[in-house]
């Protein structure tokens, strides 16, 4: 069939794309300083030609710490609700073929009232709730993740109604599959697939949001940071640092690589996205 | 009845840049009369009725062929498409547009998946009458005497067409094909997805329609006892072997 | 384009009479009764009347609203007679029937007020002995009463002799006073109205006090005379307004001093010569440089080095006291090496576990000296010391802190700014009844204790002073807190604003005089 | 009941228990703060008064007394006074402020939002426009607000809090609000994608053959999906105002649940996520009557063709 390499050749730029974006995002976390470097005042505020890659603040340190303190404090909480993300919305699938009507109607319910609640609502006071040493982006970022649930299930079991719910089981049993293959192989990962991923990635990129407007947000009323140690940055302080630009600071440089850390996320969200869809 | 002619398709040929998809077909349609349209699957036959309407949506499309519609005006309709491309077929789609509907319908194969799973029966038809040169006063009773015609019940008029049968289906469509009162029917199949028995009643129901009607009908079929018994003319596509 | 948006909407700006300032924040409360800022202790000023005040000119202990006072019941107490004429911002006479008010509110115990709680040990009672005479009871016979009687007076009409005073009554949002401007809170910032009175003629008739913002924001705007003034500018960008001939930046003393409170409840911080070694590890010099921005050489710095918890302005810091303003590392480790710390891969263990720092700095202390948290970190990093870092909300710091519940810290970065007397009985004074309600990690020394009660009891400045240098001298071995500087705080007024003399820790105490000519 | 009436009835049902399951919910996080919440408000350390202080408050005898008494309330309007952010001054006041602020900076937000979906889903927009919208989309709102702050005060000074002033922070926040964090170009893939699905449906073919227009045909049965794709996006912006209007300075619930929770002020904390609970009820109430309205217009036949 000619379709099916075609598909394949288009799979491999995103692909590998994803690859690298997921690798530049999760590794450099764990070269990441624990404290940034003592201030060199002589390179205040350096471009990237001074303080290769990326130039330094406005005590000399480089921006590089930031980066990579930054990508710390996000990778591991947005991964993790990202997996939950996806393995709800798959269990939402799974129910839409397997379970009953009344099941399906209890998940519902449920999901109507979760869905509904304004999250960042609860994500604020939860943040402001969590005693001092229990802070940290996870257990905010788990939140997150239940509350985003509801959508992701949603969608997850549309795509199973539309494959015909209950009727798409049968037919394959009519085919001789057994049951742990239909679901596993022909629902979960033929079909579900992509919608699955696509829900996780797109959780991936909002709670690296979410940390840098509840670090903002820390920064702005004198609190202590909600989601990292205090004496981490985030990206979050890059943006800070960068949009002063706006007052006639030199940080345009951290406002790039601020921008440019956003935009990695959303580029390898994207790119993850179409390695997975469906042929 | 004085045959008007309704349609006069001189020389088609339509080609994609890989292939050939029709090439020089004369089509002709008169009032009262069944004109069949055979070929076997994939020989162009709804390419060509759906050229009949003006739609074109190959590229390049079309590279030669003239269509008159004798009976409205002696305008050659394929003038400005002619070897045009894609921008010209879309222009030709927008002037037909108001034909469709009305001067022609068009009734579609495999009705179930051809009509608006998202409103009923009633809804349906009720748009293809307000198509009609004088749309009626009583719209309701308009709804039940087609009904009636294509032998459905006036409470199927609230179905949708999920909750009909195919053959019920395909009575709907050929129902609402006819209720704008065109001067030509485009039947595209109706045999499709029927068994024998039904197949025969919606296709004798089909000419019965348009003869009271007093409308022309283009039949698309494969099916040659069909084509033999009601046709008055045949046009064969391309490749096809005429059965002795 | 936002460069461009803040050019275009630059042309819209426009100064009427109003006076528009910037404060470090919102006040908490217009009730002093609540107040828990300076900015609340500002405010007050320009709305209410404190009974005696000290002239910023003179020193005397002054008063706009009392003509002449008189000790009674055998010092025990004292006699108040009022200015006649005085109105409150409704038009109702301001008496003595407000001022007993005022004690008696203080003294109910369900007046939820921290405040009015401290009173308690200072007021026994008050009594209206004619309309404008108030006799004032005190707990004890004071060296001088008057000191005591800073409180501002509030209006008894508006709480109809109710005395207890609960935190979300109307009056702690829009107070009626006395003071020259009639303020009322919004949720961005107080609107003032000048108002007149017998006892006040305030030049400025409208007033803006707005919430701060980022203090780069704050000196653009400045400069762009979208506001006459900030408050509060932190030292980086002091050269940038010095710098302007358009604006004046004015020196606003708090008698404040920064210090970094050290727990001795630590096992490894109980041992003096431990603390002793953290501030020979802190280089004072270069955490000045980095954080404020002070080269080691300048002339005469914003901010000097104190060895003891008095500015050196005050009579009470003893000079023979030296600052050790650089470190010295090996005396550090020898005097670690005799407390029975030991060394291993470079960090110092107590009883074979190794040492984690918690350092704790009072958040918006690190607008005015950025990083200091980190800077402190580096060294005693430098020195050998793990540590982790935490930035503590103001909110925290007054329930938690303060109050002495912040054990799971080691080291706590603060400041403090006297009030009208140079009292550091709370600071130092092992805890017990009202004593030593501010001792951050329960302090508790007999011979620190007892040189307080000398302090105490003394009955002539001299008595009183010899008291403060033996402490001074004492805590600068003992050590529970590093003493780091004293930060002058600077205020920066554009030129239209004029003759405006700014009075240690009230602020406008003389604000009548202010003048603005647009 | 009939399957397709279901989802509406869950949604009618959520969207009348929503506003107290967020207090309720608050208050269950108010109690899990350390310490109970009287000797929050006031430390027994610092002040006196603190059981007359919780009898005052209903905070004497647990959460369940304290959230009914407050939802008993809440039903004739009285929130109480707020002790902290805006001492005495009634809570009611504060949403009143509130509310319209908060609904005002969404629907613009959202207008935008609409103007891109009705875009894609009438080809208006060219598919060639996304990758614009994606770049713009991946500046975060916070940096977008910031900036516009920022540039307000300096531009206004004294006048930064002027009808004028806060109208164009209303503005600019709606900017922020839309087109950051993928609000709009989210919004537009997602409705194009879901109106050329349907495009290609054979039924839509048929139509034109017909003589009918595709949007009349396709729109109704596509309509509950993109009620449901907007209520999310509609949430979504909810969630971001309360960022944006903090930074912004916009007097919105965002700002006062901001203050609220950061000043532990408990009667300003439940007032303000009721009124978020609110809006998104309003939101769940919006999609439920679309859905019906759907259901029924799907149903609709000409009357008196039964005989």
């Amino acid at each position: 069939m000619p379709g099916a390499p075609a598909g394949r050749v288009n799979r491999v730029l995103p692909a590998s794309l994803a690859a690298a974006g997921l690798a530049l995002l999760l590794v450099p976390g764990f070269f990441a300083p624990e404290f940034l470097s003592e201030p060199d005042m002589a390179n205040a505020f350096a471009g990237p030609g001074a303080v290769p890659p990326f130039g330094a603040d406005q005590r000399g340190r480089p921006l590089l710490e930031y980066a990579t303190q930054g990508a710390w404090v996000i990778a591991l909480p947005s991964l993790v609700a990202a997996l939950v993300v996806m393995a709800l919305s798959t269990v939402g699938g799974l129910i839409a073929c397997a379970g009953g009507r009344h099941v399906q109607t209890v998940v519902q319910i449920i999901s109507e009232i979760l869905g509904a609640l304004p999250r960042l609502v609860v994500i604020l006071v939860v943040a402001l709730v969590l005693p001092r040493d229990g802070r940290g982006l996870l257990p905010i970022a788990l939140t997150w993740a239940f509350l985003s649930a509801p959508g992701a299930i949603d969608e997850a079991s549309a795509v199973a109604a539309r494959l015909g719910g209950s009727r798409f089981v049968e037919a394959l049993r009519a085919h001789g599959f057994s049951r742990p293959r239909i679901y596993l192989v022909h629902l979960v990962a033929f079909n579900l697939r992509p919608v699955v991923v696509r829900q996780g990635v797109e959780t991936f990129m909002q709670v690296t949001f979410l940390e840098i407007a509840l670090s903002y947000l820390a920064v702005v009323s004198n609190q202590s940071s909600f989601t990292h140690a205090d004496s981490v940055q985030s990206w979050a302080n890059l943006l800070d640092l960068g949009y002063k630009v706006v007052l006639g600071v030199h940080s345009g440089h951290a406002l790039a690589l601020g921008l440019g850390l956003v935009a990695l996320v959303a580029v390898t969200a994207v790119a993850v996205t179409h390695a997975v869809r469906a042929r | 009845m004085g045959d008007v002619h309704l349609v006069k398709l001189r020389n088609l040929t339509i080609r994609t840049h890989a292939r050939q998809l029709v090439s020089e077909i004369d089509l002709d349609c008169y009032e009262g009369r069944v004109t069949a349209l055979m070929g076997p699957s994939g020989s162009g036959k709804s390419l060509t009725a759906r050229a009949v309407m003006g739609c074109l949506d190959v590229d390049p499309g079309l590279v030669d062929g003239t269509l008159h519609y004798p009976a409205l005006d002696d305008r050659d309709w394929y003038a400005p498409v002619r070897g045009q491309g894609m921008r010209a077929q879309r222009r030709l789609l927008k002037d037909s547009a108001p034909l469709r509907g009305s001067y022609f319908t068009y009734s579609p194969q495999a009705a179930s998946s051809a009509l608006n799973p998202g409103r009923t029966l009633g809804q349906q038809l009720a748009l293809a009458i307000r198509r009609r040169r004088q749309p009626p006063e009583d719209l309701s009773r308009a709804i039940r005497d087609l009904l009636s015609e294509v032998g459905l019940a006036p409470s199927d008029s609230r179905l949708l067409p999920s909750e009909m049968s195919g053959g019920m289906n395909q009575r709907a469509a050929l129902a609402i094909a006819v209720a704008p009162l065109p001067r030509l029917v485009i039947a595209d199949e109706p045999e499709t997805g029927l068994d024998p028995v039904l197949t025969r009643g919606v296709i004798e129901l089909m000419v019965d329609v348009c003869r009271d009607h007093r409308c022309g009908l283009l039949l698309i079929s494969h099916h040659q006892q069909t084509v033999d018994k009601i046709a008055d003319d045949v046009v064969h596509l391309p490749g096809v072997e005429v059965a002795p | 384009m936002q460069i461009a948006l803040a050019g275009a909407l630059a042309t819209v700006v426009s100064t009427g009479a109003t006076l528009a300032f910037y404060e470090e924040s919102l006040p908490t409360s217009m009730n002093p009764l609540y107040a828990q800022s300076m900015v609340d202790n500002r405010v007050h000023e320009l709305v209410l009347d404190r009974l005696y005040y000290h002239s910023p000119i003179t020193n005397e202990l002054t008063s706009n609203v009392t003509n002449q006072w008189e000790l009674a019941e055998g010092g025990k107490a004292v006699r108040l007679t009022l200015k006649k004429g005085i109105r409150w911002h409704d038009g109702k006479g301001f008496g003595a029937k407000d001022v007993c008010f005022t004690v008696q509110a203080m003294l109910d115990e369900g007046t939820t007020s921290p405040i009015a709680q401290k009173q308690r040990a200072v007021f026994a009672g008050c009594e209206v002995e004619k309309d404008l005479v108030a006799l004032v009871r005190f707990t004890k016979i004071f060296h001088n009463p008057r000191e005591r009687l800073g409180f501002q007076v509030l209006p008894e009409h508006i709480f109809e002799g109710n005395t207890a005073i609960p935190p979300d009554h109307p009056f702690n949002t829009r107070p009626v006073g006395s003071g020259p401007m009639k303020g009322s809170m919004g949720r961005r910032g107080v609107a003032f109205e000048q108002v007149d009175n017998a006892h006040h003629e305030a030049d400025i008739d409208k007033m803006i006090l707005q919430e701060a913002q980022d203090p780069l924001v704050q000196v653009r705007t400045l400069q762009n005379n979208g506001v006459q003034g900030i408050i509060a500018v932190p030292p980086p960008y002091r050269p940038e307004v010095a710098a302007s001939d358009e604006l004046a930046l004015k020196s606003y003393d708090l008698r404040s001093w920064w210090f970094v409170a050290v727990n001795p409840n630590k096992a490894y911080l109980a041992d003096k010569r431990v603390r002793q070694a953290l501030n020979q590890l802190i280089n004072r010099n270069e955490l000045r440089q980095l954080s404020i921005g002070v080269k080691p050489d300048e002339q005469n710095p914003p901010c000097e080095f104190i060895s003891g918890p008095f500015v050196q302005s005050s009579p009470y810091y003893n000079r023979a006291v030296e600052v050790s303003p650089n470190s010295d590392k090996d005396a550090a480790f020898a005097l670690l090496a005799q407390a029975g710390l030991k060394q291993v891969g470079g960090r110092w263990q107590y009883k074979g576990q190794p040492i984690s720092l918690r350092i704790g700095i009072k958040a918006p202390l690190e607008i005015e000296a950025p990083d200091l948290l980190s800077q402190i970190g580096n060294q005693l990093s430098a020195g050998g010391f793990d540590r982790q870092e935490f930035k503590i909300s103001v909110d925290e710091w007054n329930t938690k802190v303060l109050t002495g519940q912040s054990d799971d810290f080691d080291l706590l970065v603060g400041k403090w700014s006297f009030g009208l007397v140079e009292d550091v009985n709370p600071l130092f004074h092992s805890r017990s009844g009202d004593k030593g309600n501010l001792n951050i990690f329960n302090y508790n020394e007999k011979a620190v204790d007892s040189l307080l009660s000398q302090f105490n009891t003394a009955r002539t400045d001299t008595q009183a002073q010899d008291a403060y240098h033996a402490l001074h001298e004492l805590l600068a071995s003992e050590l529970p807190y590093l003493f780091l500087w004293k930060l002058d705080t600077k205020s920066a007024w554009r030129t239209e604003v004029r003759s405006n003399t700014i009075t240690p820790y009230y602020y406008w105490t003389v604000f009548d005089a202010w003048k603005f000519e647009p | 009941m009939s399957a397709r009436w279901l989802r509406p009835a869950v949604r009618l049902g959520a969207a009348l228990v929503l506003p107290f399951v967020v207090p309720g919910l608050i208050t269950g996080l108010i109690w899990a703060l350390p310490g109970d919440p009287a000797s929050i408000i006031c430390p027994p350390e610092l002040c006196s008064g603190t059981e007359a202080l919780a009898e005052r408050w209903n905070l004497d005898k647990g959460p369940w007394h304290f959230f009914s008494s407050w939802v008993s309330g809440a039903l004739t309007g009285d929130f109480g006074n707020s002790w902290r952010l805006q001492q005495g001054i009634p809570v009611a006041e504060l949403l009143e402020e509130s509310i319209p602020t908060t609904a005002a900076l969404v629907s613009l937000g959202l207008l935008l939002l609409i103007l891109g979906a009705t875009g894609a889903a009438t080809r208006w927009l060219p598919a060639k426009l996304d990758p614009v919208l994606q770049a713009v989309g991946l500046v975060p709102a916070v940096v977008m607000a910031m900036s516009a702050a920022a540039a307000l005060t300096i531009g206004y000074g004294v006048e930064q809090y002027s009808d004028q002033a806060n109208l164009l922070r209303l503005g600019l926040g709606a900017l922020a609000l839309g087109l950051a964090d993928a609000a709009l170009s989210g919004t537009v893939t997602g409705v194009r994608g879901l109106m050329e699905s349907e495009r290609r449906q054979r039924y839509v073919q048929m139509a034109i053959l017909r003589g009918e227009g595709t949007l009349s045909n396709a729109l109704p049965n596509t309509l509950p999906a993109l009620a449901g794709q907007m209520r999310a996006r509609t949430l979504h912006l909810l969630s971001g105002a309360a960022v944006v209007e903090v930074v912004l300075q916009i007097n919105g619930l965002g700002d006062l649940l901001w203050g609220g929770t950061l000043a532990q002020d408990f009667g300003v904390v439940l007032a303000a996520s009721f009124g978020f609970a609110v809006l998104s009820a309003a939101l769940l109430l919006l999609q439920a009557l679309v859905e019906i309205g759907t259901e029924l217009h799907v149903r609709r036949s000409p009357g008196g063709v039964v005989a």
